[in-house]
């Protein structure tokens, strides 16, 4: 076992944890954060993505004992209070989920995205998801979303 | 040729219970058993003065101790939850979940601790700091009414809920009261007796205490509470209308519940507090009650003081009664606090047929816990004095008690019958109930045997009661939730039946007699039958829940109508599959048949696959076999009975040993004897504690002297001898099942005999009445200052 | 989805993670980002006993230029290595490729160091460092040890790297008119076939060449007669065609899946050498 | 005074989500999300070899684990489970949940474990070794109906499932075939277009995994089961029954669904496995698929291959359509696996009024993965044949295709129109979604440009295809479970409204769309309207969402349903008011009396006055609730036009879609918003099957696309914006005039994509292109055609 301290959400979480625990398992089963989804098992599907340290990663692709001492954002944290993050509006403006699985990581992608590049165009909104699979929506209602909190955050 | 086995009818059979399974081998699942991934616990911090103002609280040490999510005081959870819940149209004064200025009895909430685990709640508890401004206290109910030498709410002057609330004869609709009828009644009498009663303050204490959890979810915007509820779908408005949701926002959920005697009706405060923690924190929280806490902080019962006077000629002819009551409610109203004693009042007619009668009704605040509902709630009260009242009045004529009675009786020719106090009895024949009891008792050769005794210097009583209550409450009208209740019955495609009713219990058994019902009503195995109870996302509707011994008689009605709707419609699948007419199928031994053509026939669960996949759909009909009801009563039902106690006091001890208990109980008809035996036993077990055992004692200082079990005692195996019970039949009109109701019977009838077989045993030493509790050491010194 | 169990060990410093190699006797891996291993260890592809990390080693990371030498850190993120305006400006094959490996959340995690040392055959840095003719700065218990690109892709996921020695850095001379090409796998991401050009030029003279190939073959290669028939050419899109042409000619142990026959992949490698030296090219301006 | 605001009527409006805001934040509750205290874990032990004869398995290294609390093999679960039963009336072979003697396909479970939790159970999992005798594998469905080189089942002969099974002109309720018609078609046809097409197997890929939670309870003798399924109604019977429990003793929950597109119609052999093995233990289980795993033992959807004939005159009349299936069904029947086929059947005659149809059918067992429903399930197959036979119809006399597709359309006046292949059209117009395409598509603009784009060397190709469909199946006649939908709709006492509808949603709104009709009907705000759903003690009754059904069917439940409480509310609200019950609005949160705006009660209060009557009106009972079962008389067949722009790259032969039109009929939209999103998901899966997506297997029986490694779904990039439009052609079998939309996409997109990629080779002489268009099969056509 090992003992990693990570800040999750702004609040530091401790825990002993097996070493082969993937960070997307110590934040489902240890902090009962289960925003954080399993899509698949070879790191495409991006259902699992995180900020870690700021950027946009593959929870499912990263061992907890890597990530001690690290700071991760997850789905979980993003709003602010009662406040939506503008990504979160995106989404529910534009219909951009249906069932909703592939939405927690789509979403934290996108906040890298829009980090990066505040401006983006159409294509490079679709090339910036690229780690992100969706199988409901066809991507475009996700494309407005980014494209409507793109805006949102130009305005702010 | 395999022959279908006979299935034997089962309504009045003592039929095993469904629900021991579970019980007998732990895997019951109580409020304190749910475990939810994430969940944390709260713990109050309780005030340990019965009245003071809380000048600051420090609760730093507590919030830095690890594990320690949270910690709220009294003002910062009035920002997270309005005023506790009231159900009655009675002016209240606001109650705090958790107080923010001032605290009015010990155990009165003033922090709440939310923490990992239960063990750092209790500790953080520990740490929190409390200053208190003392302030003086009452806790005499008839001191409190002077309003000295405190006043404990602002708007109450002389600390009174409610003032001198009149009923009976002469009083009108509109309040005003005419003497005239009750006076003359008085200036009639021949004998009038006279006694200041008091029917003592009890803690109901189910063995399991009362817990929560609440779950509210973020952007789901729903709230699961888990309570150990006697009324989930009460709970559920409650939780609704506190926390500014929707009711289809709420789900309330009562599990498993370890007893509840009516101390767990819905809405308490730490109920309220942990919704709104939860909802606050975003995260599961559980909070479970200390048995300690539970004198403190669950609702008390009883405290009523009667002045009874009773009017009679000298033939026993009762002419008048007049009844004062002081209720002591404690330090605040809660669900129905402040209805409670007007069943007093209602009741006071008992089973006579008595002319002209006069209660007055008046609710005090004190320094207390406050008092609400328990087992009986108000007509154990009413029953107490008026029997307690008639005893007396025997013994002032030298009549027997059982004759004196018997010629007051309503008589059965007068059902339905209108009593002074103005409920209308539905059916009765009290003289069988009497008659069925002495017979069983061997009364002329029980008096003999005490006559014997008492020669023999043994302190040897005999105590008799009649009673006659409520239950299957009562029209909406009546019930601020409304007075029906719901069932929906539903015919599973394998031919299985899921029924669910709003009437959730706490040990009643619904899952079996409601099973049983259903089975005889479809002609179908007891086991292919499940009751759904306790959750009101699963049980879409309910009023009161479990209360008022209200399950049969309202909740079983709604059962078998919701089942006639759908064996109705089963019958038209049935009709088409069998080319039969409807009026000709016969629904018995799990198949449908056509009468007088044994050979054609459907199994049960064949019709039902059809009609959940019907190739042909009868005109007009909808696929599916699933029906709901809402009965609603015109009328409560009013079961009677009657107790016989014989009693024997230690000369040396003054300790009081019950030696027979005769209970005949009539509840209308009976759909589980066996339950309903369980029911009247439990029922005696708790009045017997009554007049023998259990007492809440207050200290001067509104500190409690009956903090825990070491010092409130409950009655024991080895307290009682064995119970002997028999019981009549007169069905109530007001349902479809001629079922009354026994929940609370027990509890009515016994503790009157109790006291009057105690009185009984002491009247050598001239003694008339004794006050409740009769510990040895009041009777040691009844005894002791004869001899003096 | 689950590794089988190991030890697991942060490495504070070179010689740290070198001596916690040397203790797992062969049993020991090296973990950076991750994103190599990782995967195949959660298909229980790579079982090992002891996984020594040395992503928080410091000073492993970093891009910077002396003298005309780049130098990239082992542990330097693609994502990097791909926003890096010091490699887009000066040496922008190497910022095309780490631009186009996996996609976004890889890039943030994966390293160079690792994903060279991995050497999967479908990989898109080894073309880069071939054509940059990178050298391989490799410590172990003896000391450095410098390896050029070439000579360190051996095979299949197999490295001139001993089992106690680790890649600390690449350093290469900037090359202004590079660029990389590459056929998508659709659902890997991985190279079909990538190809990466380095060209040197002056007076409107190609004067030297270098290609590299990753995704077509069992490992990557350097494109030798491409090479070979640029040198002296004219910097012209033609030139380049042709020199491209026969590419695929020469490359042996082609590889061969449901996503391209071998006889598809001889076939795109010209095609994406015409298109990196034409990018190249249209980097060469002045 | 206030006035109270006006409520906007909701249905047709484009509502936001309900469900959004849980799983935007991430707070939504799928099945790998459920915890219970106790709670042990799931692995299975699978056949790495495509057909074999188990000969040994050893547990006891996984039994000696620390954490392990069991493992039971095949002849151990088979003690506790029967075989698995199928939704369908064909014969099947034996299924075990667990094989115990022969293995038929990699990935059937071979052994399962229970241990501590997931990584253990892995470990344990992989230290069972397993012993087999290899039999040979078979791969080609039309080799399998040889019988050789393996026979899967013995009682099968040369592998057939089922058939050759006849449909169509001629074929007789009892199985008699008349040829006269057909042939004579073809015998008066001037020209007749035949190919072999392959509709190619697929794997449906829903981002959430399958998973399921069992939970027995001894002593209350009860199992909560929760899977990620689309039909927990459906579930609860099969568990009950093979568990041997009744329906009443079973709960079943689908909680958050992560897409389903068919999938998860399925009961699946690790569900009855969890269910049996926790009543075994007494234990709650947790199984949750690796997507590797759902590679290998999720269904797959299609593979079908089909021998087309299409006869017709020169002038484009078409006389007769032969349509010979071969379908692959894998190695198993699962729940609808037979019936999925003969769906391509029945819609064989598409759009058009074709005169003489003979389609037959042949079910193959191979050593595959099962097949089963997947999103269309047997419509797109059937769409694609008579699709492409049009395309190169066209192409063959030199048509356009959209004037070929006219001349030969059911006319509005036809409907209801009785296809050759006995499905009853409701209604249709099929020439105005057509010209709506067309114009939205600037069809004959589009012709030119690619003309020139293809003067200039580029590959580009225009494809259009229609397409008509099944949607809110069906009548219980057609359907195993029965095709009624359940709603229960109750108004509280404090007025909002909850209501419980059967059609358990995974993505579909139904929360929303549900809650609108409800706002609408009641005159109340949205916000007052919640939907339950997915949850078998809280749903009483119900189907489940699949067949594009939710809201031709469930929504015509929760319709009659609210109209019942409507109704009875009208009563309180008449007592009240002392108003005639027909002379009542329902509007803006009040009850008003028509023609006197002043003498209105609010909502609440008749809701209050309903829950405690204190008088109650003569006859009627307290409270506010009722139930519908919704029978529907028919199916419903919403229709469509697609077109697709695509431009192939010379040198790679990759394809690129450039643009994609699509107007479909779906009849009353309740939330065009939602709609969108269904058809947009729709067109990505149809053209995903075009150009991205296919299951291989090696000639070993190995899958060669066993995780996202190989087996591509569409990405954002790989998509231009998509051009939607619609009309409106309601339906008459259920009272909302809805058809459904939840397959549409898929249906349409596939062929139009297909025929715009031989378009754009037209010029080397390509007449017919099989999927998938990889771009090494592209590129050779190229290499060839320059050839």
């Amino acid at each position: 076992m090992a003992q990693v301290s990570i800040t999750v959400n702004g609040k530091r979480r401790s825990a002993d944890v097996e070493p082969r625990l993937l960070l997307v398992h110590f934040l489902r089963e240890h902090l009962n954060l289960t925003g954080a989804h399993v899509g698949c098992d070879t790191s495409q599907c991006g259902a699992c993505t995180v900020l870690l340290d700021g950027r946009s990663a593959k929870s499912c692709t990263i061992f907890a004992v890597q990530a001690d001492g690290a700071e991760v954002t997850t789905i979980e944290g993003l709003a602010d209070g009662d406040r939506l993050h503008p990504l979160q509006e995106g989404f529910w403006e534009e219909h951009g989920l249906q069932c909703g699985y592939c939405t927690p990581g789509m979403i934290m992608s996108a906040v890298n995205l829009l980090n990066d590049n505040p401006a983006p165009t159409e294509q490079d909104i679709r090339d910036g998801l690229d780690g992100n699979l969706c199988r409901c929506t066809g991507y475009q209602h996700i494309v407005n979303a980014v494209q409507h909190a793109a805006g949102r955050t130009r305005e702010g | 040729m395999t022959v279908t086995p006979v299935l034997p009818k089962l309504v009045g059979q003592r039929v095993k219970r469904r629900e021991d399974p579970r019980l007998i081998q732990g895997r019951g699942t109580y409020v304190d058993d749910v475990k939810l991934a994430g969940m944390l616990h709260l713990a109050f911090k309780r005030s340990d003065v019965a009245h003071g103002r809380i000048l600051s609280i420090d609760t730093s040490a507590a919030e830095a101790l690890d594990g320690v999510e949270a910690v709220f005081t009294g003002a910062q959870m009035a920002e997270m939850a309005g005023p506790l819940p009231t159900l009655l149209p009675f002016p209240a004064p606001e109650r705090r979940a958790v107080a923010t200025g001032v605290v009015r009895f010990v155990g009165e909430p003033v922090a709440v601790v939310v923490a990992r685990d239960r063990y750092v709640a209790r500790d953080a508890v520990d740490a929190i700091e409390v200053d208190y401004e003392p302030l003086p206290v009452v806790v005499d109910p008839e001191q409190a009414m002077t309003g000295e030498p405190v006043v404990l709410h602002a708007d109450f002057p002389h600390n009174l809920m409610l003032a001198s609330l009149p009923m009976g004869t002469g009083v009108g609709a509109d309040g005003l009261v005419d003497d005239t009828a009750v006076d003359q009644a008085f200036a009639d009498a021949e004998v009038v007796i006279s006694q200041r009663m008091i029917n003592q303050r009890l803690a109901p204490t189910p063995i399991e205490p009362r817990g929560v959890v609440a779950h509210y979810e973020p952007g789901k915007e729903t709230l699961t509470i888990w309570s150990s509820t006697q009324s989930p779908h009460l709970l559920r408005t409650f939780m609704a209308s506190m926390n500014g949701m929707g009711e289809d926002q709420v789900r309330a959920i009562a599990p498993e519940v370890g007893g509840g005697f009516g101390c767990k009706s819905a809405g308490s405060a730490e109920e309220c507090v942990t919704a709104a923690v939860s909802r606050r924190l975003g995260v599961p929280v559980k909070w479970v009650e200390e048995r300690s806490e539970a004198f403190l902080a669950t609702n008390h019962g009883r405290d009523l003081i009667g002045y009874v006077d009773l009017a009679a000629r000298r033939d026993g002819t009762v002419l008048g009664l007049k009844l004062r009551i002081v209720a002591d409610v404690g330090a605040y109203n809660m669900i129905f606090t402040a209805a409670v004693p007007t069943s007093t009042m209602t009741m006071a007619s008992g089973n006579y047929a008595i002319p002209a009668i006069r209660a007055t009704l008046t609710e005090v605040f004190t320094n207390k816990t406050p008092t609400d509902a328990y087992r009986g709630a108000g007509r154990p009260e009413g029953i107490y004095f008026l029997e307690r009242a008639m005893d007396m009045l025997a013994r002032e004529l030298g009549m027997d008690p059982a004759e004196l009675r018997r010629k007051n009786f309503i008589r059965p020719e007068q059902f339905p019958h209108a009593t002074q106090t103005g409920v209308v009895y539905d059916s009765g024949d009290y003289d069988k109930a009497l008659d069925r009891a002495l017979e069983n008792a061997g009364w002329e050769q029980l008096k003999a045997e005490r006559d014997a005794a008492r020669a023999d210097g043994r302190l040897v009583g005999l105590g008799l009661s009649m009673y006659v209550e409520v239950c299957g409450v009562g029209p909406s009208s009546a019930l601020p939730m409304g007075g029906w209740e719901h069932s929906q019955v539903t015919v599973e495609r394998d031919g299985r039946i899921s029924a669910t009713t709003g009437a959730s219990p706490h040990g009643q058994g619904n899952e079996t007699t409601f099973a049983q019902m259903l089975a005889d009503q479809f002609g179908v195995p007891l086991e292919h039958i499940r009751i759904h109870h306790g959750d009101t996302a699963v049980v879409k509707q309910g009023s009161l829940g479990t209360g008022g011994s209200r399950s049969q008689a309202v909740g079983g009605a709604a059962l078998h109508l919701a089942g006639g709707r759908v064996k109705t419609k089963m019958a038209k699948f049935a009709a088409l599959l069998l080319e039969a007419h409807e009026a000709d199928l016969v629904f018995e031994n799990g198949r449908i048949g056509v009468k007088g053509a044994p050979s054609a026939a459907k199994p049960f669960a064949e019709v039902a696959a059809y009609a959940y996949r019907p190739i042909r759909l009868p005109e007009g009909l909808e696929p599916g076999l699933s029906e709901e009801a809402f009965f609603e009563p015109a009328n409560n039902t009013y079961p009677f009975g009657c107790n016989i106690a014989l009693l024997e006091v230690d000369r040396d001890t003054g300790e009081p040993r019950l030696l027979r208990l005769v209970a005949v109980d009539d509840a209308g008809r009976l759909i589980n004897p066996l339950i309903v035996e369980g029911q009247v036993h439990g029922g005696l077990a708790q009045g017997i504690g009554q007049a023998l055992i259990e007492e809440v004692v207050y200290g001067g200082d509104g500190q409690p002297l009956t903090g825990s079990l070491m010092d409130y005692a409950l009655p024991r195996a080895s307290d009682f001898p064995r119970f002997e019970l028999d019981a009549t039949v007169t069905p109530t009109p007001l349902n479809p099942l001629g079922a009354k109701g026994i929940g609370e019977a027990g509890t009515i009838g016994s503790t009157p005999c109790v006291v009057s077989a105690a009185v009984d045993a002491l009247s050598g030493f001239g003694v008339r009445h004794i006050d409740m509790l009769l510990r040895p050491e009041k009777l040691w010194r009844i005894i002791h200052g004869a001899r003096d | 989805m689950i590794p089988t169990a190991f030890d697991y060990a942060r490495a504070t410093s070179l010689d740290d993670a070198i001596a916690r190699l040397q203790a797992a006797g062969g049993a020991g891996k090296l973990l950076a980002g991750g994103h190599s291993l990782v995967p195949l260890m959660k298909l229980r592809l790579s079982e090992p006993a002891v996984l020594i990390d040395i992503g928080h080693i410091p000073d492993l990371a970093g891009i910077r230029e002396s003298d005309g030498v780049v130098e990239i850190g082992a542990n330097t993120r693609h994502h990097d290595v791909a926003t890096s305006a010091l490699l887009r400006e000066r040496c922008p094959v190497v910022a095309d490729t780490a631009a186009v490996i996996g996609d976004p959340q890889v890039r943030n995690r994966g390293t160079l160091g690792g994903s060279l040392a991995h050497a999967d055959p479908a990989a898109d840095y080894p073309a880069a460092m071939l054509a940059v003719d990178a050298d391989l700065h490799l410590k172990g218990p003896g000391g450095w040890r410098v390896v050029k690109a070439r000579d360190f892709f051996q095979g299949v996921f197999t490295v001139d790297l001993a089992a106690d020695e680790i890649l600390a850095k690449v350093t290469f001379a900037a090359s202004r008119a590079s660029a990389y090409a590459k056929l998508h796998q659709r659902a890997s991401r991985f190279a079909i076939v990538g190809v990466a050009a380095a060209l040197e030029t002056g007076g409107g003279i190609i004067r030297t060449a270098r290609v590299g190939l990753t995704g077509a073959a069992s490992s990557p290669s350097r494109l030798a007669g491409v090479e070979a028939a640029l040198a002296g050419q004219p910097a012209t899109a033609a030139a380049a065609a042709a020199a491209a042409r026969g590419a695929g000619d020469g490359v042996s142990e082609l590889n061969a899946d449901i996503h391209g026959s071998a006889e598809y992949r001889r076939a795109m490698i010209p095609v994406f050498t015409r298109r990196a030296l034409e990018a190249a090219l249209a980097r060469a301006g002045g | 005074m206030t006035s109270s605001p006006v409520l906007p009527k909701l249905v047709g409006q484009r509502v936001k989500r309900r469900e959004d805001p849980r799983l935007i934040q991430g707070r939504g509750t799928y099945v790998d999300d459920v915890k219970i205290a106790g709670l042990q874990h799931l692995a299975f032990k699978r056949s790495d070899i495509a057909h074999g004869r188990i000969l040994a398995i050893d547990t006891s290294a996984a039994e000696a684990l620390d954490g392990v609390e069991a493992v039971f093999t095949g002849a151990q679960i088979a003690e506790l489970l029967g075989p698995m039963p199928i939704g369908t009336p064909f014969p099947s072979p034996e299924h075990r949940a667990v094989a115990a003697d022969i293995v038929r396909y990699v990935g059937e479970p071979v052994a399962v474990v229970v241990a501590r939790d997931r990584y253990v159970a892995r470990d344990a999992a992989d230290a069972i070794a397993v012993d087999y005798e290899p039999l040979p594998a078979v791969v080609d469905p039309e080799e399998a109906m040889s019988g050789r080189p393996a026979l899967l089942h013995a009682d099968f002969p040369n592998n057939h499932a089922v058939g050759p099974l006849p449909a169509g002109t001629g074929v007789g309720g009892d199985g008699t075939v008349d040829d006269t018609a057909i042939d004579q078609a073809f015998a008066d046809a001037e020209v007749v277009v035949s190919q072999r097409m392959v509709n190619h197997r697929l794997a449906p890929t829903s981002i959430e995994p399958r998973g399921v939670v069992a939970h027995y309870e001894p002593g209350k003798d009860t199992l909560t089961i929760w899977s990620s399924t689309q039909n927990p109604h459906i579930l609860r019977t099969f568990i009950a029954s093979l568990t041997g429990l009744g329906q009443d003793q079973v709960r079943a929950i689908a909680p958050e669904v992560g897409g389903g597109f068919g999938s998860k119609i399925n009961i699946y052999g690790e569900e009855y496995v969890a269910a049996a093995v926790s009543k075994r233990l007494g234990l709650p289980v947790k199984w949750v698929e690796d997507r590797s795993e759902a590679f290998l033992t999720t269904i797959h959807g299609r593979d079908i291959l089909a021998y087309v004939d299409l006869a017709a005159r020169r002038d484009g009349t078409v006389l007769g359509l032969k349509l010979r299936l071969v379908a692959d069904i894998g190695a198993y029947n699962m729940l609808l696996t037979a019936a999925i086929p003969t769906l391509t059947m029945t819609m064989a005659s598409a759009t058009y009024a074709i005169p003489a149809i003979r389609a037959t059918l042949t079910e193959v067992f191979t050593n595959k993965t099962p097949t089963d429903a997947y999103r269309g399930a047997g419509r797109p197959e059937a769409i694609y044949f008579v699709e492409r036979g049009m395309d190169m119809l066209a192409r063959e006399l030199g048509m356009d295709p959209a004037e070929l597709r006219r001349r030969n359309f059911i006319r509005p006046d036809q409907f209801p129109y009785t296809t050759q292949t006995g499905a009853v059209y409701d209604s249709g117009d099929y020439d105005k979604v057509l010209d709506r395409a067309l114009e939205k598509a600037g069809w004959e603009q589009l012709k030119a440009e690619r003309d020139a784009a293809q003067a200039e060397g580029r590959l580009v190709g225009l494809g259009l295809s229609m397409y008509v469909e099944i949607c809110g199946v069906g009548p219980s006649s057609g359907l195993p479970t029965g095709g009624w939908e359940h709603a229960q709709v109750t108004v509280e006492r404090d007025g909002r409204i909850s209501a419980t509808t059967g059609a358990s949603p995974h993505g579909q709104g139904n929360e929303t769309t549900f809650a609108q009709m409800l706002a609408d009907q009641f005159g109340v705000p949205f916000d007052h309207v919640t939907i339950r759903h997915g949850d078998t003690a809280v749903v009483k009754q119900g189907i489940g969402t699949f067949g594009s059904r939710s809201q031709a069917v469930g929504g015509a439940a929760l319709h009659l349903a609210g109209g019942k409480v409507k109704a009875k509310m009208a009563k309180f609200a008449a007592a009240l008011l002392e108003a005639h019950e027909a002379d009542l609005v329902f509007e803006n949160g009040r009850i008003a009396v028509a023609g006197a705006p002043a003498a209105a009660k609010s909502f609440a209060e008749v809701a209050a006055y309903a829950h405690r009557p204190i008088k109650l009106p003569a006859g009627l009972e307290p409270g506010l609730s009722d139930e519908a079962f919704f029978e529907p008389s028919n199916n419903t067949y919403p229709f469509g036009c697609h077109i697709a722009l695509l431009e192939i790259d010379r040198d790679t032969g990759e394809p690129r879609l450039l643009r994609m039109v699509a107007v479909d009929d779906a009849g009353h939209l309740i939330n065009p918003l939602i709609v969108e999103g269904q058809i947009h998901g729709g067109l990505a899966q149809g053209i995903g099957q075009a150009l991205v997506e296919e299951v291989v297997y090696g000639a070993d029986g190995q899958p060669l696309t066993g995780s996202f490694m190989d087996y591509a779904i569409p990405r954002a990039s790989d998509f231009p914006r998509f051009e939607l439009d619609n009309t409106v052609t309601p339906t008459p079998v259920n009272p909302l005039g809805a058809k459904g939309v939840g397959e549409a996409g898929t249906i349409g997109s596939t062929p139009c994509v297909v025929s715009a990629a031989v378009d754009a080779l037209r010029g080397l002489g390509v007449k017919h292109i099989d999927m998938m268009l990889r771009p090494e099969r592209l590129w050779r056509i190229i290499q060839g055609g320059q050839a």
